[in-house]
C-alpha cells in the first residue's frame, strides 16, 4: 500500500486532529524549557493547512506538500515554523508529479526536508531539538526501504526510531532554539520540537494504516 | 489568566488597530500583513524595519514614526513573525534606498527575517540585517544559538532610525548598527512569571521568596533561581555581569537604561536606577544619557532589565536626535 | 510581597533619588522636604504646584519640568503629604507671580493643601486651590466627600502648565484648571488589587474571575465587585458610565485617555483603547486627542481607567504646547 | 491625680507604644473600607513625636501637646494627620501654662480638639469617623467632670463612652474620608480612626493608672 494523493490528505488532516489534542502538551513542554507556544504554534498552522489543502483539488503529491509548506511558512513562525515549512518544502519538490510514494521515494523525499532543516537551523544530533527524533526516523525509513520493505512497515521503524530519539532528548543540555538559553537547565526535559516530528511522523503511519 | 481581551485569537490584531487608532497619521497598518508602518512612508531613505513576536510593547509598533522605525513585523505573543510579513512590510515602505532589518538573536526572528530577505533580495531589494544579540546572561558559543538580543535592541533602533533619518546610507546605517551591537550589553531578571493568553496559565512558578535572575523576554525561565534579595544587591548582581563583559571602564561615558518588564511599577524602578547610578559611580563609569521606563516588555511580567551602552560623541548626537514615536518622543 | 526595594521605610526617598539622577538638569530635589522642584526654578511664572500620596508614579514628581508642574510633593505610599512639604516647596519655586496647587480630592489631600495654603497665605504669598473630582465611579452628595481626583488631574496639569508656561495670571491659570475639571470624567477598574510596601500585604483579594468596578488609584476596593468580562464589555460600563456624567454628546470631541494602572501592559491597554474608539465612534463623539499608557499608577495593580475630556481650540492648543518631563514630553 | 507635666510626657509615650502595637490591626482595618494605611500613618507619626518629646524640657502641658501637634503634622499626612495635628494643636492651647490638668481642664482641651476637628473635616455624628469615637468620649469626659468626678474616673466613663462610640461605626455607612467611595459596602466594618481614637484615649488612662 503506497501513499497516494488521497492518503496524503487524509494524513494531513489526522496530523492536524492530532496537533490539535496535543496542543497543550507541546505548549507545556514548550514552558519548561522554552517560551510556551510550540504546541500553539503548531496548532495554529495546521489548521490553516486543513484549511488550505480542503479548498484545494490536486493531482500529485508535491503540489500538496507545497500548499502545506507555504501555509506553515506564513502562519506558524517562530522556529519551527520556517524548518517545518522548509522540511515540507525540500519533501514537495522530491515529490513533485508523483501520483503515490512508495517507501523509497517517501525516504528520498524526507531525507531531502531533513536536510533542509539542517541546513536551515545548523543543528547536529544531540543537540536537543527536532533533528534528534527526524534524523534517526529518516536513517530508519531509508535502510527499511533499501531491504524492500512495504510503507507501512519502513514508517513503523521509522515511528519505533522517531520515538526513541524524542526521548533521547530528555537528558540532553540544549545546544540550539530557546532551550539553549537555559544550558544545564535544560536537562530532564523532553525537547517539544522531537515531540511533535514524532507526532507527525506516528500519525502519518497510523493515517495509512487506517486506510490499509 | 486575568487579562482585558476579547478572544484570546484576535489580542495582537486588536492591541494592533488600537495602537493605529490612538496615533492616526503617525502610524498605519498594513492592508493584508500584520505591520505597523509609519504613516509618511515610503520615504527616500533606508528603511529601517525590525519585529518579533508581540507581547514586548512598546517593542516595536511603538517605536515606528520620525526617527526610528518605517515598519515593525509583530508575530503572535512570543512568537517570531513570518517571512510574509517581513516581505510585505518592505515593499510597503522601501523608497529606493535599501532596508536595514533589524533582528533579535532568536532562531526563529533569525530564520524568519532570512527568509524575507531572500525574497526581497530575488527581487532586486537591497537588504541588509543585523543581529541584536546583547545579552550577558547566555553564555555564548559558536556551538548554540548565541546571546539573546533583549534591551540593546531599544536603543539601536533609536539611534539607527536617527542616522537613517538624516539620510545615512544603507552600509553606513548597517555599520552604525552593529557598532552600537558591539558596544551593548544587558541582563534582566523576575519576581513573577507572565502568561501567554494563547497558553492561559504561566510560563513558570516562582515562589514568594525567590526570582529567577538572567531571564531572556518571552517569559522563559532563567539561568538562575534565588532567593529574593535586596534591590541594591540585586542591581549590583546584574550590572557587575554586564560591567565585566564589555568590559566598561572608568572614564567611560554610557547610556544607563534601566527598563520594566511590564508588571513593575515605576517607583521601583526609578529606585533600581540609583542604585544602578550609584554602583556606576563607585566604577567611575559616568552616566551621560539615560532612559527608565516599560519599553521592551514581557507582558505583565515583574521584574526588570538592565542595559549599558558605551557612548561617543556619535552616538550621543544620534540619542539625541528628534523622534517621534508612540513608545519614544521627544524634539518634535 | 514581591517588590524591589530595599528598606520599607525607604521606598518613597530611594524612587525620588533616581528621578532625580535620571533626570538631571530637569528636576532637583528640595534639600530639606520630600519635594521635586523644576530644575530650572523659580521662573517669572504662576508657579503650578500639585502632590499626593506616592505610588502613583509618574504622578506628580514625573511631571515637573517645562510646561507643567513647577514642583511635585509626594506623601508616603497613598498617603497625602505633609503640609511643610507643599508649604517649602512653593517657596523654592514661587516667582513672584503666585502659587496655584491642583489637589486631588481626598480628605487628607485637601486638609494638608489647605493647611499649607494658609501658611503661605499668611506670609503675603498669592496662593490658589482647585481640586479635581472626576471620578464618576464615585456617587457625589453635598453630605459625602465628594468624588475622587483621577486621571483628570495628568490632563488638568499637562493644560495649565501650559497656560503658565505662556504667561498666564493665577486667577487665568486657576479658572482653566476649573474648566478643565469641569469637563473631565473618569472611571477604573482593577484586576488585581496591589500591595502598600509598609503594610506587606494586598489591600484587598479576588478570585481569579473576579473584577472591582470603580476602583480608585489607592488600592481600595471599588464599589462593586463582578465577574470578569470581555475588554468590550468592561469599556463599555466604563465608557457608558463616563458618557452619561457629563453628559458627552454626539459632535463633542474629546480627548481619549487609557491609563494603565501600573501592573496592566501596553498589549491590553491599546485593546482596550480600541473598543473605547468604536464606543465613542457609535455614539458620535469625535476623539481628536489620545494618550495610552501609565500615567496615574495605583503600584503594580492589574487595570486601567478611561477618562474623557472634552475638548475646544483653547484646550486642544493647550494639550499640543511643549512639554518637557520624566513622563510626558513633546514639541522639546 | 491630676495629669502633670510628667503624667502627659509618660501617656505620651505609652500611646505610642499602643499604637505600634496595634498597627497592623489599625492597618487592617483601614485595608477593608480605605488605603491600607492608617496603621502605618499613627505609628509613623507617634514614633517621631516620641523621639520629639524625648528631647524636649517642657514646663507646662501645652508646649508638649504642642510639639506632639506640630509633629503629627508634619509626619502623618492622610487625613488623621492633621485631623489629629488639630486636635492636639487646641489642647495644646488650651492647656497652656497649665502645670496639671484635672477632669474638668482636661474636658475643655479636647472639647476645642474635637471643635478643631469637626471645623477642618466637616464630619458630624454617624459619618463613621474619629467623631464618632471622640465626641461621646468629650461629653462624658465633661458630664463626669461636671458632677466632680476625679480625672481616672471621668476618663473612665470616656473610655467607655469611646468605645461605644467606636463599635458604633461598624453598621454605619461612610460619608467622609476615604472609605465614603465604598457607598454601602463600608457597612460591617469598624472605623480606624475611630479605633485609634479609643486606643489614644485608653491608653491615656491606663498610664495616668500607673502612674497613681
Ligand atoms: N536550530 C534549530 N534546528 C532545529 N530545530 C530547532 C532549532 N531551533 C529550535 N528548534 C526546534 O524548534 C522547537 C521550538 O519551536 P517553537 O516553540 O514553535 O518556536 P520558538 O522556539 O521560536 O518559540 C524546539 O523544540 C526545537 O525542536
Ligand atoms: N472628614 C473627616 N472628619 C473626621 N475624621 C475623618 C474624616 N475623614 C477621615 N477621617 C478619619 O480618618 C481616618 C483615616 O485616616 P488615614 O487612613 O490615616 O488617612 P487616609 O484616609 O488619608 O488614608 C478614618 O478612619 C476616619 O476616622
Ligand atoms: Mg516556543
Ligand atoms: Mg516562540
Ligand atoms: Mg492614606
Ligand atoms: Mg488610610
Amino acid at each position: 500500500m503506497n501513499l497516494d494523493v488521497q492518503g496524503m490528505l487524509k494524513a494531513i488532516d489526522a496530523i492536524g486532529t492530532t496537533l490539535e489534542a496535543h496542543k497543550d502538551y507541546l505548549t507545556d513542554l514548550d514552558s519548561a524549557i522554552g517560551d510556551a507556544d510550540h504546541g500553539i504554534n503548531m496548532n495554529r498552522g495546521f489548521t490553516k493547512v486543513r484549511e488550505k489543502v480542503s479548498q484545494g483539488t490536486y493531482g500529485d503529491l508535491g503540489a500538496i506538500l507545497k500548499d502545506v509548506a507555504m501555509t506553515l511558512m506564513s502562519s506558524v513562525g517562530g522556529a519551527s515554523g520556517p524548518l517545518y515549512g522548509t522540511f515540507f518544502m525540500r519533501m514537495s519538490m522530491k515529490l513533485a508529479g508523483l501520483q503515490a510514494a512508495d517507501a523509497s521515494s517517501l525516504a528520498a523525499a524526507m531525507e531531502e526536508g531533513l536536510k533542509g532543516i539542517v541546513a536551515l537551523g545548523k543543528a547536529q544530533l544531540e543537540d536537543k531539538t527536532m533533528v534528534d527524533a527526524l534524523s534517526p526516523a529518516v536513517e530508519a525509513l531509508k535502510k527499511a526501504a533499501g531491504t524492500g520493505a512495504s510503507l507501512t512497515e519502513a514508517l513503523e521503524a521509522a515511528v519505533l526510531a522517531a520515538q526513541a530519539g524524542m526521548e533521547s532528548t530528555v537528558p540532553l543540555v540544549a545546544r540550539k532554539g530557546r532551550a539553549s538559553y537555559l544550558g544545564k537547565r535544560s536537562v530532564g526535559h523532553q525537547d517539544p520540537g522531537a515531540t511533535s516530528t514524532y507526532l507527525i511522523l506516528s500519525t502519518l503511519l497510523m493515517s495509512l494504516k487506517e486506510v490499509a | 489568566m486575568k487579562k482585558l481581551m476579547n478572544k484570546v485569537d484576535d489580542v495582537v490584531v486588536q492591541s494592533l488597530a488600537g495602537l493605529e487608532a490612538a496615533h492616526p497619521g503617525l502610524v498605519k497598518l498594513h492592508p493584508s500583513v500584520k505591520a505597523v508602518l509609519r504613516g509618511d512612508a515610503p520615504k527616500a531613505k533606508v528603511a529601517v524595519i525590525s519585529g518579533g513576536g508581540s507581547g514586548h510593547e512598546p517593542l516595536h509598533g511603538g517605536y515606528v514614526g520620525y526617527g526610528m522605525l518605517d515598519a515593525a513585523c509583530p508575530g503572535e505573543v512570543f512568537t517570531s513573525p513570518t517571512p510574509d510579513q517581513m516581505y510585505e512590510a518592505a515593499k510597503a515602505v522601501e523608497g529606493g534606498k535599501g532596508v536595514l532589518f533589524i533582528v533579535k538573536n532568536y532562531t526563529g526572528d533569525v530564520m524568519n527575517f532570512q527568509m524575507a530577505a531572500d525574497m526581497l533580495s530575488g527581487e532586486g531589494v537591497n537588504v541588509a540585517q543585523v543581529v541584536i544579540d546583547d545579552d550577558v546572561a547566555v553564555q555564548d558559543s559558536l556551538y548554540t544559538a548565541g546571546r539573546r538580543g533583549v534591551g540593546g535592541t531599544v536603543l539601536a533602533e533609536k539611534i539607527v532610525g536617527a542616522k537613517a533619518e538624516a539620510g545615512g546610507s544603507l552600509e553606513e546605517v548597517k555599520a552604525l548598527c552593529e557598532k552600537v551591537n558591539s558596544q551593548v550589553r544587558s541582563m534582566g531578571m523576575a519576581l513573577t512569571p507572565c502568561t501567554v493568553p494563547a497558553a492561559g496559565k504561566p510560563t513558570f512558578t516562582l515562589a514568594d521568596d525567590e526570582m529567577e535572575i538572567g531571564i531572556g523576554i518571552h517569559g522563559e525561565p532563567g539561568r538562575q533561581r534565588m532567593k529574593l534579595q535586596s534591590a541594591k544587591e540585586i542591581v549590583e548582581m546584574m550590572a557587575k555581569a554586564i560591567v565585566d563583559d564589555l568590559p566598561f571602564k572608568a572614564g567611560d561615558e554610557v547610556l544607563a537604561f534601566v527598563n520594566g518588564m511590564g508588571g513593575t511599577p515605576q517607583m521601583e524602578l526609578y529606585l533600581a536606577y540609583n542604585d544602578l547610578a550609584s554602583y556606576l559611580r563607585e566604577k567611575g563609569i559616568v552616566i551621560a544619557r539615560s532612559l527608565v521606563g516599560n519599553y521592551i516588555t514581557s507582558l505583565e511580567m515583574q521584574g526588570f532589565s538592565i542595559t549599558l551602552l558605551k557612548l561617543d560623541d556619535e552616538l550621543k548626537a544620534l540619542w539625541d536626535a528628534p523622534v517621534e514615536t508612540a513608545g519614544l518622543r521627544w524634539g518634535r
